[in-house]
């Protein structure tokens, strides 16, 4: 067992953590390295690399007696072995039994297919290792270079630059105060052409004009509309009343059409 | 344009101050580089760094390097972005100059409408209103009022000149028909109190 | 011993890298100073910086302010801040920067073992490893990638200067088992038939 276990089990970088190996009793030594690895391929790997030759050059047979030994040895000592290191042992010996056939009696795939597989999976496993081991030796900031110790910050302060304009403010609040007013209703001073003034008018108008003029041309020209609204139905009533007196004609040639009228001379 | 590098001390020093989370004095420099006098060391980074982006400088006895003064516009960078009030954002502002000091209870009764957090947190952000204590009433409502600014962005020199009601009435603001068909336009224009809402301008 | 004065934009990119909190792509750099283009600047800071105590260095694009890498043991601090890595972290976090993008699963075939839920989590929260999509086979499994700060981390231009990438991708070592046995078994039935990589100790 102490060719097995002996040395290093696995190299270790500063930074890996997690294999117990300190001062353990035999039997819990064992026990100890097997959790240490992770799983039958880092096993597997760790051994082949006992064998102190390149990689590519490892004996899979050698590495396959290696490992069955290895998991004999934790069984006789009744050691608690995770499935998957047996089921690799498993494996191993079939694997070691093909290997060994003649030739013409090979199964498919072959054995060397299996070995060759086995084979490339160590080397991915073992240049990755070899690849962490690299990177944690890099210059890593905070332990081999440093940043800034007190950064002053850079710092882009976003700011909305709000616009809003004194009508609109003062309108805001117009509206504000006008939608929540309490409701009154209020008659509004409104322009208005009184009856009497339109009766002046619409006589004063037609003592100076001698033919048939529409109504409408009795309004003010330029008024409000509100207004000339005002004045159309006080110059209509107007026009009215001045016909009931004999002072004026009407003439309409057909519904809705437009209102004429003409004075009458006394 | 090269310098004859510098020498590890020198290096040393410049390497030691930048990674420092304060200022540190030379005894202290020396200690943590074991023990060196680093007086020298100090003043020709200093002359080196002179002219340059970062200063290095003493303070107090202390050093430490500094961005050069003159660059400091460019490292606090403002970036503005123009943005119109929203109506529900100027209503509440018009509110608070008429009215304040108002709580946002009041302000909601004035408006007759909620008031959305975000209308409140726009005016305070465009700094034209400020929380101005708090009404001591049950709850203790925060009060509200414009600020400085406020009268300065609308050409204003007191509160006193915001139009009063009757002007506000003779200049047809208060026509309740208008304002019908305003708000009728505007509805939902509540949501764009918020002040990620884009706003036409 | 005194170098010309840097121009205006030399000085103000070596201040807003000296200021900055982390590190900066050119494009930042240049929109924080108004749009300018820096890459001339930043090439000859570089070149500045070039054997002093600090060094200006690219990494993943983005560039950062350090200090020189053979100062460490005089700078390195009783209380490191680097995060100690687990053999399994450290193994996983090899296999994506070298893989990338790569699937849990696929992580677990070089590795040979389950991957313990932890160890991509603690990637993942170092900032070094990040989620990149997932591969569209069936099952749709996450793939992972690494980051910008991974290469800022471990003094990394870019994944190019990953030590020995070029090699092993030369040697088929980073193709998968299944492509590798193939071409193997194509050029025959040598064991020893893939150009291999030296890769025992």
């Amino acid at each position: 067992m102490s060719e097995l276990i002996d040395g290093p089990a696995i190299t270790l970088d500063d930074d890996w953590q997690g294999v117990g190996t300190a001062a353990a009793p035999d039997d819990a030594a064992l026990y100890l390295e097997l959790d240490g690895w992770e799983g039958p391929l880092d096993l597997l790997l760790d051994l082949a690399r006992r064998q102190k030759v390149d990689l590519r050059r490892i004996s899979i047979l050698e590495l396959v007696d290696q490992y069955l030994t290895y998991i004999e040895r934790a069984t006789e000592l009744r050691l608690e072995l995770a499935a998957d290191y047996l089921v690799m042992a498993a494996w191993l010996a079939y694997l070691k039994s093909a290997l060994l056939l003649p030739r013409e009696e090979q199964p498919d795939p072959s054995p060397e297919e299996l070995a060759l597989r086995l084979h490339l999976r160590l080397q991915r496993l073992a240049v990755m290792r070899d690849a962490a081991a690299r990177l944690m030796g890099r210059d890593r900031l905070g332990r081999d270079v440093f940043l800034r110790g007190a950064p002053e910050g850079l710092r882009v302060e976003r700011k909305h630059k709000w616009q809003c304009d004194m009508f609109a403010l003062i309108q805001a609040y117009g509206q504000v105060k006008a939608r929540t007013a309490p409701v009154v209703h209020m008659v509004r001073d409104r322009m208005v052409m009184t009856l009497d003034s339109a009766l002046s008018r619409v006589s004063s108008l037609l003592g100076v004009n001698l033919d048939w003029m529409e109504l409408r041309d009795f309004l003010p020209p330029h008024a409000d509309p509100r207004l000339k609204r005002s004045a159309l139905a006080s110059s209509f009533v107007a026009a009215l009343e001045l016909a009931r007196l004999g002072k004026a004609e009407l003439r309409q040639e057909e519904t809705f059409g437009p209102l004429l009228l003409k004075g009458i001379r006394a | 344009m090269t310098t004859p590098p510098p020498d590890d001390l020198v290096r040393a020093v410049e390497a030691a101050l930048f990674a420092a989370g304060e200022p540190m004095s030379a005894e202290a420099i020396g200690a943590h580089l074991g023990g060196a006098d680093v007086r020298g060391a100090l003043l020709e980074l200093a002359r080196h760094y002179d002219g340059r982006g970062i200063h290095l400088v003493e303070r107090g006895g202390r050093w430490h390097f500094q961005t050069a003064p003159d660059l400091a516009h460019l490292l606090r960078r403002e970036k503005e972005d123009v943005r119109r009030l929203s109506r529900a954002a100027t209503e509440v502002l018009a509110i608070v100059a008429y009215h304040e000091p108002v709580s946002r209870a009041e302000i909601e009764s004035i408006r007759g409408v909620q008031t959305a957090k975000g209308t409140l947190d726009v005016l305070l952000e465009a700094g034209w209103v400020r929380i101005a204590g708090r009404r001591e009433v049950p709850g203790r409502p925060v009060i509200y009022a414009t600020t400085a600014d406020f009268l300065t962005h609308f050409g204003l020199e007191s509160r006193r000149d915001l139009p009063g009601i009757d002007e506000l009435r003779a200049a047809g603001l208060l026509d309740p028909v208008e304002d019908a068909l305003a708000s009728a336009m505007e509805a939902g224009d509540e949501q764009a109190a918020s002040p990620d809402e884009e706003s036409a301008d």
